[in-house]
């Protein structure tokens, strides 16, 4: 269980978060939605122990953190820059699997099948520069799942993805997810998608000093299905109150 | 390396001699090719370098046993300053007429010793045996002394040539090198008046040697001044010596002048160079040359 | 740019400054012995090829130029790394590293050779002393320079700082740890031939230097071993370029991408 | 480097005396002359050069006659060489053209060491300040030469692609893009440089002519076998280099300043 | 009039764009869209004279061009690595008005002007690092817009904003569009976007050897607004239309 207790962070003295409490139960799905600007990079590298919470604390499982937790895996929003650009795509992505102690050979191996259910099969011996915007990102995606975090932190991580592809990696993700049980906190600006892909979706407030304006649990049924869920009138509902809460409303 | 104590192959000690490629160590080749040294039991080995001073760390080492040609004036100052346990092993060379000249350029306004005064004179290094003897020369004659400038032997010519000095202190070979190539005249003979007989190097080495290897530095001793015999006896035999060691040609070789090679060394002729040394400033207290010439 | 061309170019570069020494040396502002036209030594330095003693003295030196590079960077590379990565070592190793580092190897030659000796073990700890510092620092700036996002990812996937630093800070480092061997390399054969000019003892490049030196006509001797000197590091140079283009790749810009934008070009 | 903060400042004044302390123990242990203890190489120096009047900053005159001499030709040389490394260095990064043509040139000059060059200095450069800039200068402008040239190199390739869309003229580009993201890595080449400048101070003062300076003070005592004064000397030059160093950090920290390495890209 | 005559682009041995012909009339909005990886930015690049088109050639008002052409702007994918970072926003915001000759007086109150249209007042004296992904994206777009392009190419420009903002400068898009008449080439793998700010729609094949598989007029209204005109018939027939390109059906 992740906890965060009115954690708060400024940067010199402009106030970006400002008390944010959530409690995130393991295994659950937290789509976090706001306005540009407002803090969800930064209260993901909070929550990874990239940077200290100047104020509150943050538990897992009951014990705090200090440090960056175990198990952890991050896509960052700037996942062209966050890929190591000496390393191929493949020992980019095999490259968390060291920590699991595998063989080169093993971790190769692994890397290959994940970068295949991403769509690249292809580009597996390339060097990140050689891809598209949209191939690096789900670079940094295969990367953060082939390590089976238990805690994963996700920021707009189909940012820069055609909506074909975006849908095929929600579905991708939502299918790891039900297999492991791992608590995955995911930022995105598309509210279709917090919804989709969401157990819960929170909003933030536009900053300065953003706080948590809207907490609402999807009771959306658990497989989900591009066509058929984005038709439900639950759905619906729900997007359209993501909305109002985002613009203020 | 660490030459002197093993004897060699066959039964001779071996010893390092680090030597200036010059005419102050002509009689040290002569020894090595006349068998001088292998009579006495020595494998003598000479190691070139370019400035005496530029052994002293490899004799300190143990790297070579004994310095050839070792200037008087820097060793003395070492042992005055503690560096070096100094012992002489024989005496090199002295002073003699035309082995070292002051030199202008041929259309050059100085006529006579006296206008140097104030003038800039280039010298190899400064404050050392060059500038020690030109003044006591210039002292005795009642001038002024000049300004001295430190250039390279091999370098005077080009700054004699391009006016960058007035006057130019060198010494064989380049002496004649310098007058032949570029019409310098000689202003005064550094070798003459107070300068002439001053001895200006010495074979050295340390005090510890000598009481570890006393039958090898006194065999040393023998040879070289067995040698010194023979060269002062016959320059000829220096003349055909020096192109072998040194880069003089044969030609060259047959006109430049020679210093004087003592036979025996002399701690009379050492007081006096101290004195000198004292009066000028190079050394701060008196140094008894009397014991530390070896046995 | 074809390689074709920049060979032309360079060879046309060679070809002025050879033409301005020439022409210089035969103008006759000063004597023909004092400083010998650029063909006279240039035909020496080949003659010198010849020379087996010389290409012995050329041995001696490079075998002094290697050890002392090596040992440079043995140390200063994992130095670098440890004060760049742990900011206490920095701070207390500062003022002792600023203060040794502007001594002068030249000045140093009679201190160190009355600790080792005249020799290759002198020469070897001279030329290792002064080709240490632009490893070091290149090593020290390049690390600052590390993409803090870079750095970031590696502990997020719950890599200690050991591993950041081996795989992430260090890799993104080599190129400018590169460019640190590369000015070693050329300051190291600089100090191998001027130790050896300056203690004047042994064998080597720099005592065939500091002999004609000595000589009443030994200039064009001495620029012989220049021009040998030059061509030594040209190879060097040339060499560690290659080496790095083959490492380095992925920090060069994609040829065609950059298209006609492309400049970079590499020392 | 290293953030400014009081515990490194003290931390590294402390490891500096305890060095120096080590030093005097065991100097005065092993007492040779060839190693004196730090102490009385502090009073030879406070004797040579710092016991003068308050109204010549305490200066004596031989260390007005040795230190300012020196000081002025390391300055111009080091300025020349910063100057001319970091114009040509930008030069042959940036063009490939230059850079083939100077290419051969610049790497045989860089390996020449400045020792063997003596005879063509004294024909080239009149004696005394003149040949001795010259020699501090042709031997320190390579690190910068060679760490601008490779920052030039390194500039972000996308980064080159927006200003060329920006149709930035060619010395806009320079001094908007390449300057800046090529800085640290001339800072780096500067210090080094800035280092060399000293050791070549020292042997510039052996060149032919010379007569005054640091340099020559230090060997004409070696030749003399003053080792104390050798040793006064080196501390003086290891001081200088630290306060010079010290400026150049400053002058850097405000050019580079925080930006250094945000999101640059390798 | 932006004309490409089958223009065709590979790295290597790999074929990324395969005889793309287009010819866009002065003024016209034209929306790309395509599957990650296909080759839009590349195509983009290419009209920007940043690579050489290998085969084909590109015109713009009938003569052929080499290089970057006059009054050009760009939005570059990767915003963030596109600001210089020794810049402040606001001095990298009116970076480009130096080829205007203005004095830096009025330069920089342009630059203000823009960057608070593109709701950025605050941020014009912090340097890019200091800013949130989608501000970098913000500050790229106030940089292509305030140089007054006569050819506009913009890649996935709303990429990392969240709805609101993303339709607030959708908006701010078309309104300075009317103002003037900028050829506009918008990348985009958002469907409803690239027919909300289009005037036409062009779809590209899946790589390698992308091509133009669907050319869409868009006929909605040019007056535009969020919320009507997503609601049309029209706009939602167009949609899907897209949508049914995109994935090859
Ligand atoms: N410098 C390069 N070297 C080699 N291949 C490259 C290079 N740049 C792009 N490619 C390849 O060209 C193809 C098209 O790339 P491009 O960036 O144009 O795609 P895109 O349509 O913009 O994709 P996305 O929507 O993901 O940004 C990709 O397969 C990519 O791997
Ligand atoms: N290193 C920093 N220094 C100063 N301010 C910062 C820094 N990093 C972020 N900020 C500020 O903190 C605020 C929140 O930034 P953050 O990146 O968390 O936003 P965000 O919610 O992720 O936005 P977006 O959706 O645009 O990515 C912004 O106003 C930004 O300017
Ligand atoms: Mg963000
Ligand atoms: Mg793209």
């Amino acid at each position: 269980m992740l906890r965060l207790d009115s954690v708060s962070r400024h940067f010199g003295d402009q106030h970006v978060l400002d008390g944010i409490s959530l409690t995130v139960p393991d295994g659950q799905l937290l789509s976090v939605v706001g306005p540009s600007g407002c803090g969800k990079s930064t209260l993901l590298r909070t929550i990874a122990g990239l940077l200290p919470a100047q104020e509150g604390t943050i538990t897992i499982d009951g014990t705090p953190v200090h440090g960056v937790p175990e198990r952890l895996a991050v896509v960052f929003q700037e996942y062209g820059r966050s890929l190591l650009p000496w390393l191929t795509v493949r020992d980019n992505v095999a490259l968390p699997l060291r920590r699991r102690g595998l063989g080169r050979a093993a971790r190769r191996a692994e890397a290959e099948t994940m970068l295949e259910r991403v769509g690249l099969r292809g580009a597996a011996r390339r060097h990140p520069r050689e891809l598209s915007g949209g191939m690096q990102q789900r670079v940094a995606l295969a990367r953060a799942l082939v390590c089976r975090p238990s805690l994963l932190l996700m920021d707009e991580p189909f940012g820069s993805l055609d909506a074909g592809t975006r849908e095929d990696l929600e579905d991708l993700l939502l299918e790891l997810h039900r297999g492991r049980d791992a608590t995955i906190v995911f930022v995105t600006h598309d509210i279709d998608e917090s919804v989709y892909v969401g157990d819960r979706v929170v909003v933030l407030s536009p900053g300065p000093g953003s706080r948590v304006v809207r907490d609402l649990s999807v009771g959306l049924p658990g497989e989900r299905d591009q066509l058929t869920t984005r038709g439900l009138p639950g759905f619906v509902e729900l997007r359209t109150e993501v909305g109002r809460a985002l613009r203020g409303r | 390396d660490g030459g002197g104590k093993p004897p060699s192959g066959d039964g001779r000690q071996q010893l390092t001699v680090a030597a200036l490629p010059l005419t102050d160590s002509a009689a040290l080749y002569l020894a090595r090719d006349r068998g001088l040294f292998a009579k006495e039991g020595l494998d003598v080995r000479v190691q070139p370098v370019q400035q005496s001073i530029q052994a002293l760390p490899a004799l300190l080492k143990g790297q070579v046993d004994v310095i050839a040609s070792a200037n008087y004036v820097t060793y003395f100052q070492a042992y005055e300053k503690g560096t070096l346990d100094l012992r002489i092993l024989a005496e090199g060379v002295r002073i003699a007429p035309h082995m070292m000249d002051v030199l202008v350029p041929g259309d050059s306004p100085l006529k006579s010793p006296a206008d140097l005064a104030g003038k800039k004179v280039a010298v190899a290094v400064l404050n050392n045996i060059q500038s020690l003897t030109l003044n006591a020369i210039l002292d005795a004659r009642g001038a002024g002394r000049p300004v001295y400038r430190q250039i390279l032997f091999p370098q005077m010519g080009p700054a004699l040539d391009r006016g960058q000095v007035d006057a130019v202190h060198a010494v064989e070979p380049f002496e004649t090198a310098i007058q032949g190539e570029s019409g310098a005249r000689v202003l005064l003979d550094a070798g003459s008046g107070p300068a002439r007989g001053l001895p200006a190097s010495g074979y050295i080495t340390t005090r510890d040697f000598v009481d570890k290897h006393p039958k090898a530095a006194a065999g040393f001793r023998r040879a070289v001044e067995a040698a010194s015999r023979l060269a002062a006896g016959d320059p000829g035999a220096v003349r055909t010596e020096l192109p072998k060691y040194a880069k003089v040609s044969a030609a060259q070789a047959e006109s430049i002048h020679l210093p004087a090679y003592p036979a025996t060394a002399d701690p009379a002729a050492l007081r006096r160079l101290i004195r000198l040394m004292r009066a000028q400033g190079l050394l701060e207290k008196d140094v008894d040359p009397a014991p530390l010439l070896a046995k | 740019m074809t390689r074709r061309q920049d060979v032309l170019l360079g060879l046309l570069g060679s070809a002025a400054a050879f033409g301005v020494c020439e022409a210089v040396a035969r103008a006759g502002f000063v004597r023909r012995s004092y400083l010998p036209p650029a063909s006279q030594v240039l035909a020496r330095a080949v003659r010198l090829a010849g020379d087996p003693a010389f290409l012995d003295g050329i041995g001696v030196t490079l075998r002094a130029w290697a050890l002392g590079l090596g040992l440079a960077c043995a140390v200063a590379v994992p130095l670098g790394l440890l004060l760049g990565a742990v900011p206490v070592v920095e701070a207390a190793a500062r003022a002792v590293i600023e203060f040794l580092r502007p001594l002068p190897s030249v000045a140093l030659i009679p201190l160190v050779s009355l600790l080792l000796g005249s020799g290759t073990r002198t020469e070897v700890t001279l030329i290792a002393y002064a080709s240490l510092w632009p490893v070091l620092f290149n090593t020290v700036y390049g690390l600052g320079e590390t993409d803090p996002l870079a750095k970031d990812t590696l502990r997020a996937f719950g890599s200690g700082r050991l591993a950041v630093l081996l795989r992430v800070e260090l890799p993104a480092t080599a190129p400018f740890i590169a460019a640190g061997v590369r000015i070693s390399a050329a300051v190291a054969l600089i100090l191998a031939v001027a130790t050896e000019i300056l203690s004047g003892f042994g064998q080597g490049l720099g005592i065939f230097i500091a002999q004609a030196e000595t000589a009443t006509d030994g200039t064009r001797d001495v620029l012989a071993g220049v021009v040998w000197a030059g061509a030594l590091g040209l190879v060097i140079n040339g060499v560690l370029v290659r080496a790095e283009r083959r490492l380095f790749a992925w920090a060069l810009e994609p040829r065609e991408t950059a298209g006609r934008l492309r400049r970079g070009l590499r020392w | 480097m290293v953030r400014r903060t009081a515990l490194p400042l003290v931390l590294r004044w402390a490891v500096l005396l305890v060095a120096v302390a080590c030093w005097e123990v065991a100097a005065r242990a092993r007492d040779s002359v060839y190693f004196p203890p730090p102490l009385r190489i502090a009073r030879h120096a406070h004797a040579l050069w710092f016991s003068g009047n308050a109204g010549h900053l305490f200066l004596t005159p031989a260390a007005v006659d040795t230190i300012l001499p020196s000081l002025g030709r390391m300055v111009s040389g080091f300025v020349l060489a910063a100057v001319a490394g970091i114009v040509l260095g930008i030069a042959v990064g940036r063009s490939p053209r230059v850079y083939a043509l100077c290419n051969p040139v610049l790497q045989f000059a860089r390996a020449v060491p400045p020792p063997a060059l003596v005879p063509v200095f004294v024909v080239v450069f009149d004696f005394g300040t003149p040949m001795q800039v010259a020699s501090i200068v042709f031997s320190a402008v390579w690190p910068v030469l060679v760490n601008s040239a490779e920052g030039a190199r390194a500039t972000d390739p996308l980064r080159l692609q927006v200003v060329a869309v920006l149709r930035l003229t060619a010395p806009e580009r320079l001094w908007f893009l390449i300057l800046p993201s090529a800085l640290p890595r001339i800072f780096a080449g500067l210090r080094l440089s800035l280092s060399l400048c000293l050791i070549l101070m020292v042997f510039s003062e052996l060149l032919p002519g010379s007569d005054n300076g640091i340099g020559f003070t230090l060997t004409d005592a070696q030749t003399r076998s003053d080792l104390l004064t050798v040793w006064a000397a080196l501390v003086l030059l290891g001081a200088l280099g630290h306060l010079l160093n010290t400026g150049l950090l400053a002058i850097e920290k405000r050019l580079v300043g925080p930006t250094a390495s945000a999101g640059r890209t390798a």
